[in-house]
């Protein structure tokens, strides 16, 4: 499979990973371990001052896996940035997954507050990968805002209701000039495969993997979904047809045909 | 006196620093970032940044997330 | 992946690959290699005697790969049974892919005499994978019947439109005690990746595969497809949702909130 | 409206309508009266000794409408005809919905049987409507064989899933020379739009009207989304487009565009 | 069906037709008059000064339908914000269907500048009725600038493609407090119909009108198909199942059942 | 003498005809359909026709279906 | 004088008003908009309202639209 | 005398084989099936089967195919 490319920098794999709901640390790491995935992403929360636990960074090997921290939470453009600040002061690379979700119980991106968050991200020299509604118009806007890809949403996070944005997706991908990255809503495979025969440059998955009794398995499942896909995208896929087309010779037969 | 930590109220002593705020709460200072009244303190300044009455402190981690 | 189970026979590939319709005979044995599948499927056709040409044959190792002829072309069942017992004759073993296809233009197969030529080839001890409409209580009966498979269509043959009878196949496996191979249509790896997350046993593709500029690459394609469904199908898939499902956590953001 | 022709007869409506499982008698003769229907299925069943009823007949005007007895609870063209005959005999035209469904689970047809009973019960002369799988080889059949119509299915009946099986229905309406009645599986009037936008004769539906708190409000909006997709149909639909097509002129704004 | 409230008017008719793009000025006052509707958009632009034509309001009965002009054309707030005071000054009552559309290939709406420009006019006391994505963030900051409806795109502008933004509309009814008008690419009455029997206010149609030999008829159709999903919106929709649920008792056949 | 009517079992008189079969359930002639050994019995051969010992009698109406 | 209408260049007479400009281009004020250098004039201003050389005019007129 | 091959007519010798078949149409006999008359030929009775004036004769062999 070809490299992904984002900002200045190369990938292996297209298939991105987030680190959330797993049953336990060792769950996550055999789902990124299988995934064969480049970049994780990750979220800021406060200590429990109470109960500290250990960072998720003492358990990821930084050298192997590029951190992508992320906004979640945040619901303006404002807490967005503080978020992204504060990833940064941990001694992350300033790479930041965007995610401004103001309503709690879809968790949609705002375009608004996005589009403001990236022009300030960007001004300050971070990488930023913006999660967004599939709105063609939108994606330009971040994309001359100076985001390095853009992030429009499959279907609401955690659904596993696959590509329900398909055909907007396809205009984002033919007009972008940034990679596109799928994200959210994609539950299996063909999901993750439908986007990158679409020309999607890459897709990030989380509850899929968290969401089954078995996410090395499952991780290994996207991986191979997600290489078909792009590897069928890239060989060149035939035309959907009216009528049918025989795969085998119909002249010829056993009968005299006139 | 006293200040916030993430939201709880602490009794601390006079002059204490951010340094000596991680002692008191038993956190390890490599795994966790600190703003102070809303500004990023950089672990340089953890001794020198003295705290007063009444101020804010946040301390934030990594955790899993999509 | 597990092993596919077909009478008394163990496939590892749940992969079946049709050779018609390719540029060359290298271009086929290309996407046969790289598909990883162990099922070839091949037509009868009279000699043309005017200018003869060898045999698939000869270019086929079938020490690696079981042949399995189909019956196309056929319009009926007395035809059909002619065309299984002239591919046994020929040195195959008693295995038939049986089509009966009345209509030309869409190339749908006949319920009534595709049962009635399972019964009758099912007495001659062949083993019959029967192309079938995606009609489940014609499953059962061919089932009943002897039939070893039932291959139901996910859409008119070589249209490349993928699952458009995901409704009713979902019932067919539901209700199958033969595995269920969904053949026909099937134009792109997410095609073939869906059909497995549904618990298909196997599937079919020709056209997919010979209709893109690189059949290598095309055959990969779908072999990961293929094994992303069923490895995702085995590790269970997490239920479709209506509401957004977070995948970081939304409490403890840097906001007391009440 | 145009009118619709079956078989010698004329009828005005497009919708017929089944009488099972309303809340009362009134319950479903006002769905009846609003739904402008001609034509209304019955069944037939054992008197209760113990305890009979009156007769769905002395509800029901058959000056105004037909009665078109089905055949439901058959499992065999046996039992099917055995059913075909009482309904004559107990003074009913000789008019038949042809129901054959041997799963009780999903209530879908059984193709051979249901050609074998069409054979049969056209010789006695009866006017045959044959409830099928949306198969059009089948459909081709059951027209040889002499049925009036052919009634492929939208979805199982009574799940209100709608016209699922789209693409398959639309082949046979293509290649009928019989109207084609879509039955079973509409739940909302636009589900029967579809249906006769895309070119289908008719429609039957029962369940949607008998689901619902007001049958009466439903049937009439029944019978505008029949009538919505037939003139829709016949004035000619335009075709779907990749790209936008303004309905505003966009030149001469109020610039100087080169 | 009950009436359409938007800001403090009150329309008996749910459906709003464009005028664009008709064959004739009679074609497109037939549609009207077959439609039933009450308010129909129009555009502005520059008289051509070496051809002036009649306006079109010269056509148009201002008492019985109410004129909503469009913005078409604006490709920011700016240019939407000066067409909406010249459609004022041009003696129409102060609303304005309200489009930016930056790109004159899908005709897709800028989140940022309708809603900048919805700003705006409100303040003016414009009743905005905003063109946008199928975007619930968007519609909900829409709402709170005080927009009188929102109207989310079904498909780009013209392309007849009905409904596919189907699940993030239902998100945005769900949410909204206002009417929600669905705009754009919607091609049949069963477009129509499923809309409104999501629990849309409203549907606005040009192209499908404009875009047959007999807009008059297709007028009627799309009339009686908005209609029809309103009253079955209002009736109650049964709700979809997976298993089948029989219309015909299933009991007390001619068989003793055990 | 005995018989089954809709499957269950009545008792008889001798030489009973259908029509006396219809007074016995109480049931109105006009609303059914009668099969007698599985063979449909017209309304015009109900007092003519006699029942034996062991028949099966069958008793059929119009009911609400789809 | 020389002003733009629509785009297009016009010769017109020194203290032309906007209501001779209806004149020269026989068009009927009451279907059209006036924007006067990018301002909106009321049709009451037409007879006062006098050009200069350069001016620039746009006449609006309502068309179809959806 | 004359028959036919797969559609086509052939004159052949009296007494003629199955095996002269393929010498005429100069075709390897391992890579077809033959059909006789409708019934399918054995490789093993090739020299043995000898062909009548008005015999089919198929020659069928493998092709690509879905």
């Amino acid at each position: 499979m070809d490299n992904l490319q984002i900002a200045n920098r190369t990938f292996r794999s297209r298939l991105m990973v987030g680190t959330g709901k797993f049953s336990s640390h060792q769950a996550m790491l055999d789902a990124m371990e299988h995934s064969g995935c480049d970049i994780v992403t990750v979220a800021l929360r406060r200590v429990d001052i109470n109960n500290p636990q250990d960072s998720l960074l003492s358990h990821i090997d930084q050298d192997r896996y590029l951190l992508l921290p992320n906004t979640s939470g945040a619901r303006t453009a404002e807490e967005a940035i503080r978020l992204a600040r504060l990833a940064r002061a941990a001694g992350c690379e300033p790479w930041v997954k965007l995610e401004v979700t103001p309503d709690p119980y879809y968790l949609l991106p705002d375009p608004v507050e996005t589009l403001k968050a990236t022009e300030v991200l960007v001004k300050e020299g971070f990488v930023v990968l913006p999660y967004m509604p599939a709105d063609p118009v939108l994606a330009k806007r971040l994309e001359e805002a100076g985001a390095a890809t853009v992030m429009p949403l499959g279907a609401p996070i955690g659904t596993n209701r696959g590509l329900l944005t398909r055909d907007l997706v396809a205009i984002i991908i033919e007009q972008a000039q940034v990679p596109v990255v799928v994200d959210a809503g994609l539950g299996a495979p063909s999901h993750a495969a439908e986007a990158m025969e679409m020309g999607a440059a890459a897709v990030l998955v989380n509850t899929a993997l968290a969401d089954t009794p078995d996410p090395a398995a499952m991780a290994r499942a996207f991986r191979k979904g997600v290489e078909a896909g792009r590897e069928a995208f890239c060989a060149g896929i035939g035309p959907k047809r009216q009528q049918a087309s025989a795969s085998s010779p119909l002249t010829g037969f056993l009968r005299n045909e006139s | 006196m006293q200040i916030t930590i993430n939201g709880n109220d602490k009794q601390v002593s006079q002059h204490a620093t951010v340094t000596d705020l991680f002692n008191l709460v038993a956190i390890n200072p490599e795994q966790v970032v600190v703003e102070h009244n809303g500004s990023i303190i950089s672990p340089a300044d953890y001794d020198q940044t003295t705290l007063n009455d009444g101020d804010v402190i946040e301390l934030i981690q990594f955790v899993g997330g999509g």
